[in-house]
């Protein structure tokens, strides 16, 4: 079983990265990029389970370890 | 894999040349099967068998009064009192930082510390030496940030500071970045182990990361019957963890501390390999090793690839049999797992093992100590004679001094390096005296007055225009900056970067510099424990500099009794020790305000030099001065704007005109001449009359060139005032000079 | 007094800290194995300097989850102060021991430099000792200090007055010597990772936990540069020794 | 026009803060976590433009600065 956790900054939270990415890409001469936002994800592999089971767990695992509630929001997918 | 043909072809994807295959077969009187073709060709390399170099490298002075550590071991160490050893060593990452700046620079950072915690030193600083191609062009900004931040990302995260270093940007870099580290460690004399395996039947554990495919050479790994195995699959490029080196690291230093290791080596180059042989003839003995035992990061390895495999924080030890479980708890405590893979034998043989199957036995002197030894041909190239002349009719007209000032202070060769070691943690550790920037690294030991101080130098430019005289050069300039801050000379090491020495020209620029570099150490009176030696730096036929990195280590008996660049006292005389002689050979001058690199490199009298050291330790050991400052890159009006900066104060000067140069060059040369054997010091005049006196006895010329204080940088030559400007717009010149370069669009094309 | 300074598997600054309340101050000191379940009678805890955990997820994300942290907790409810320096800091904010959390800094590069901080409240037991608005020069060197909170969080931590520190422009006298060292203003170039309002450390509503970037235990001796972090452990001291005057 | 850049590892490119975080879960009790891989996305967003063009643009940008191709792979997703 393969999940997949992505973390993304809050809307709210200023994103030093992104921010740094988007410069650099206008002076690269995109113009056109109005903003940037990085985000980080997570592919858990899991030993066996089915996807409801595995679901529920990597969900717990975002909560407890992999995004901060403060300043992330996360989206679990099962691949 | 026994059946595997070995054919020209496999020959030379393993670089290995047919005399050197009849050694091979000579050597275990048979036709060695792929596997052990392959520990032969890594341990064979130029990288791990000094082949060009060990001849050259045998005439260096290696021992001392101090020296416990000589070359040989994993790092070099020398006697610095009270029971205590400092260990030092410094190595390359030349290449995979040009491949990946990051993690080139992150795991060359990573493999100097090991060397060190592995000969039972905990690692206290680090330094490096790097050399990048003109910040003007992309790349070089492009590799310059990846290599700062991967040196401080590995560095900062294990919590050794990094006190200082040295860099320098030239166009014959540009394909060819060097990335050179020193590691500092600090010993009880007693707890020195060595990378020995001793003991018949003692087992043989691995601990630290598993091994993957990282590292193994793609020439090597080309060979047809691998690549349907694992094709895509096989990158070079190795990623550090410096989390799992910390882990080793603490875990390793308290692991020695119950006497249950005897032996203990990293895995650096030719990884497995190189650590099973080289600790199996180190102690005389053999090795019988279970491949499929190695902890495996990748499924499918072969044991080829699992002996080759260059993944980085793994270590090999031989412990006391019996005391395995002793050892164990101690890593587990670290949450790290050793591994027992294999036992000492007395066999004299690596014996390598698959699922219980003899797949590769060879004679670890055969790979250690009966490789290749070159006496390569040597030969000045035609051009060296013509650079050493200074055409000064050719090169323009001499430029206006105020301009070419405020040049100098703003080239990068010349400017504030806090861009870099901003991004370096400094302060970790409480030990650090003087911050970068401000002198050679100073760093206190805790429990004793005692302190050590570090310097890394080399002008490549004067080892261009003369390898011999310019290795000696970065003899005399390292261990000047290390009596600048009161410390007396103790040991050196040595880093050689060249470019590919099967041709004569660059070989002999390589001997030249090591016939240089002993010369100067044997004056100075400073033994070689150990170095690195990088060659193939070159492009397209096109080599670096010859760049032979000097690392000299200094002891202070008392620790706070030190002085740095800076100015501390308004109206102090500012003292000028050593001759002006207007050498413009070579200088940054030339470079920058007429695109000429030629002259004879500066003179260098040994013997002067080393009485100019002597005095000025002496002098900061008495409390008589209040900064110290050796002349370099920029010349005598760089070095008293650098002394004015980070401080309240300005200078005013007046100097005699030096006669070493042309009339219409004089006062630059004057200003700007890149003579040896000067430290700039600033007096108390309470002091001022002692200090002259001791100059005088010393047989150190000394001239009172001016005074500290005011707002300006002014400096006259024989009254007349060629430089006069305001000192805080100097200072944001040379300050912000790197930075703002820095601040530019980067992409990853090259 | 007895420091009980927590070793995660990545803290580097712990012997840093030990060294500045033993070595330094003369006080009793004890280096505590994160796997540690109990602080051994310990009346102040130090969260050290370091990558407690390697740090690649989030700063301190992972330590917070170590057996010690549990005694950790039930020590500042009851009251013991508890500091945390940088990494320290990090730790305090994922375990919830403050509010807010790090990002990046501005600049996204490490920053290793001295920096001036204004003690805005002494009345904690780690400011005790400072006087009102004296400036502390102290080094950083972190990656992630760059401090964020929603604006209700931003907006009860003034109200309550849990803004400890806060990045301000160098004085023209120097902190310690007599002088009050006004002239410490805060100014965004003062500011070296872009913290919400030049935050440098905050501390808890009970003011008894407090966490702040900078580190004072590598500036307590002038050899070093600075020795103005000395009156932050002085000021433990200081609270520890009344508060036994009282009681005793 | 917004488009998200995918940054993953290439897959025997050892993955660091993948093991720490899979570690981490392990002694968590997440005893069924067979392993992790961390990557990074960016969102970028485009001042006009349909989506051809966008994709055409940020592969670019991924090829120029977001991805490093010594040791990354990259997918570009029009959102
Ligand atoms: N330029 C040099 N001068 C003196 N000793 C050197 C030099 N280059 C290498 N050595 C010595 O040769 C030995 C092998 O070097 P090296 O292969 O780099 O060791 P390691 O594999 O531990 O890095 C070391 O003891 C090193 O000090
Ligand atoms: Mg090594």
């Amino acid at each position: 079983m393969k999940a997949r956790v992505y973390v993304t900054l809050k809307p709210s939270v200023f994103d030093p990265q992104g921010r740094v990415v988007a410069d650099a890409l206008t002076s690269l001469g995109y113009g056109d990029v109005k903003d940037v936002r990085q985000g980080k994800f997570f592919d858990v592999e899991l030993e066996g389970g089915d996807a409801p089971t595995a679901r529920q767990r990597v969900t717990e695992m975002a909560d407890k370890l992999l995004a901060n509630p403060v300043i992330e929001s996360y989206r679990v997918e099962i691949l | 894999m026994d059946n595997a043909v070995i054919d020209q072809a496999v020959l030379d994807r393993h670089g290995i040349k047919p005399d050197e295959y009849d050694k091979i077969r000579e050597l275990i009187g048979r036709e060695p099967n792929l596997l052990e073709l392959g520990l032969f060709s890594v341990m064979w390399s130029e990288h791990c068998s000094y082949k060009s170099s060990r001849l050259h490298l045998k005439t260096l002075p290696t021992t001392g009064r101090r020296v416990v550590q000589g070359p040989g071991e994993n790092a070099g160490a020398v006697d610095i009192g009270d029971g205590m050893c400092a260990v030092f060593k410094i190595e390359s990452h030349n290449h995979p930082s040009f491949i990946e700046p990051y993690q080139g620079a992150a795991t060359g950072v990573g493999g100097i510390i090991r060397d060190i915690f592995t000969m039972g030193a905990r690692p206290i600083a680090l330094l490096n030496a790097l050399r990048f191609g003109s910040l003007e062009t992309p790349l070089a900004r492009r590799i310059f940030e990846g290599v700062v931040a991967g040196v401080g990302g590995y560095g900062n995260s294990i919590g050794i500071p990094t006190i200082g270093g040295e860099i320098y940007f030239d166009a014959s870099y540009a394909g060819n970045p060097l990335v050179n580290v020193l590691c500092l460690g600090l010993a009880h004399k007693d707890d020195i182990i060595k990378g020995a395996a001793h003991g018949e039947g003692n087992p043989v554990f691995y601990v630290g990361a598993k091994t993957g495919r990282d590292g193994i050479h793609g020439a090597t790994m080309a060979s047809a019957e691998f690549d349907e195995k694992s094709a895509e699959k096989r990158p070079a490029v190795q990623v550090g963890d410096p989390f799992m080196e910390k882990l080793l690291m603490e875990a390793c230093l308290e692991v020695m501390r119950t006497g249950a290791v005897l032996g203990i080596q990293d895995m650096g180059a030719a990884g497995l390999t190189c650590a099973t042989s080289e600790m199996s003839s180190r102690g005389g003995t053999g090795m019988d090793v279970e491949v499929t035992r190695v902890p495996q990061r990748e499924t499918g390895m072969i044991p080829y690839e699992i002996m080759l495999s260059e993944s980085q924080e793994r270590m090999l030890l031989v412990v006391d049999k019996g005391r395995e479980r002793d050892v164990q708890e101690v890593f587990e405590k670290w949450d790290l797992h050793a591994e027992q893979i294999g036992t000492v034998t007395t066999s004299g043989r690596v014996r390598l093992f698959e699922h219980g199957v003899l797949v590769a036995e060879v004679p670890t002197k055969a790979l250690t100590d009966e490789g290749p030894l070159y006496r390569r041909p040597m030969s000045e190239p035609s051009w060296q004679r013509e650079v050493q002349k200074l055409p000064f009719d050719a090169i323009g007209a001499s430029a206006a001094p105020q301009v070419a000032f405020m040049t100098l202070l703003a080239s990068p060769v010349i400017a504030s390096k806090r861009w870099a070691y901003q991004q370096y943690d400094h302060t970790v550790g409480t030990n650090t005296i003087a911050r970068p920037g401000t002198a050679a690294g100073v760093t206190r030991i805790k429990g004793s007055s005692r302190g050590l101080a570090v310097s890394v130098d080399c002008n490549g430019r004067f080892c261009y225009l003369d390898p011999y005289r310019g290795a000696m050069l970065a003899v005399a300039e390292s261990s000047r900056n290390v009596a600048c801050v009161g410390a007396e000379p103790i040991g050196g090491t040595n880093n050689l970067n060249f470019g590919n020495p099967e041709r004569p020209e660059i070989m002999w620029q390589l001997g030249e510099s090591i016939r240089g570099i002993g010369d100067a150490c044997r004056a100075l009176d400073i033994p070689i424990t150990g170095g690195n030696v990088s060659l193939y730096n070159e492009t397209e036929g096109e080599a670096i500099y010859p760049t032979p990195v000097v690392g000299v280590v200094g002891l202070l008996d008392d620790a706070t009794r030190t002085v740095t660049r800076q100015f501390r006292t308004d109206g102090a005389s500012v003292v000028l020790l050593g001759d002006n002689l207007g050498e413009l050979g070579g200088s940054e001058y030339l470079a920058l305000m007429h695109e000429t690199v030629a002259g004879p490199a500066p003179a260098l009298d040994l013997s002067r030099e080393q009485a100019l050291q002597r005095l000025v330790i002496r002098i900061i050991r008495d409390g008589l001065i209040e900064s110290a400052h050796d002349c370099a890159e920029g010349g005598l009006a760089v070095t008293l704007a650098e002394s004015c900066f980070d401080t309240a104060f300005g200078v005013s000067a007046d100097v005699k005109t030096a006669t070493g140069a042309p009339a219409a060059f004089a006062i630059n040369a004057t200003l700007f001449g890149e003579s040896a054997s000067r430290i700039v010091v600033s007096v108390r005049d309470e002091h001022l009359n002692t200090v002259l006196a001791s100059a005088h006895s010393a047989k150190v010329p000394a001239t009172v060139i001016g005074k500290v204080g005011g707002d300006r940088i002014t400096i006259a030559v024989d009254g007349a005032r060629p430089i006069d400007v305001v000192k805080s717009d100097a200072e944001r010149e040379w300050a912000t000079s790197i930075e703002k370069k820095m601040s530019r669009p980067e992409t990853r094309g090259k | 007094m007895k420091f009980a300074v927590v070793v995660f598997p990545g803290s580097n600054s712990d012997r840093d800290a030990w060294h500045a309340a033993s070595q330094v101050l003369g006080e009793q000191a004890e280096l505590v194995w994160h796997k540690d379940t109990a602080l051994s009678g310990a009346d102040a805890v130090i969260l050290p300097g370091g990558f407690a955990y390697g740090d690649y997820l989030r700063t301190g994300a992972i330590a917070r989850f170590s057996p010690i942290m549990a005694a950790v907790s039930r020590f500042a409810e009851r009251g013991g102060p508890v500091i945390g320096i940088c990494n320290g800091f990090q730790v305090l904010l994922e375990a919830g021991l403050l509010p807010g959390a790090m990002v990046r800094n501005r600049g996204i590069k490490f920053v290793s430099r001295h920096v001036h901080v204004r003690v805005e409240h002494s009345d904690t037991p780690f400011t005790a000792a400072c006087r009102p608005n004296e400036v502390l020069e102290l080094p950083i060197a972190h990656g992630e200090g760059n401090y964020f909170a929603d604006p209700s969080t931003m907006t009860e931590l003034d109200a309550n007055r849990q803004v400890i520190f806060r990045y301000v422009t160098p004085t023209t006298s120097r902190s310690r010597d007599g002088d009050p060292g006004e002239g410490g203003d805060i100014s965004d170039a003062a500011n070296p990772n872009g913290s919400l309002n030049n935050i440098a450390g905050i501390c808890n509503r009970a003011r008894n936990v407090v966490g702040l970037m900078p580190h004072p235990e590598r500036a307590c001796e002038l050899a070093l540069g600075s020795a103005d972090g000395r009156v932050v452990l002085q000021s433990m001291v200081k609270t520890f020794t009344e508060r036994l005057t009282h009681h005793g």
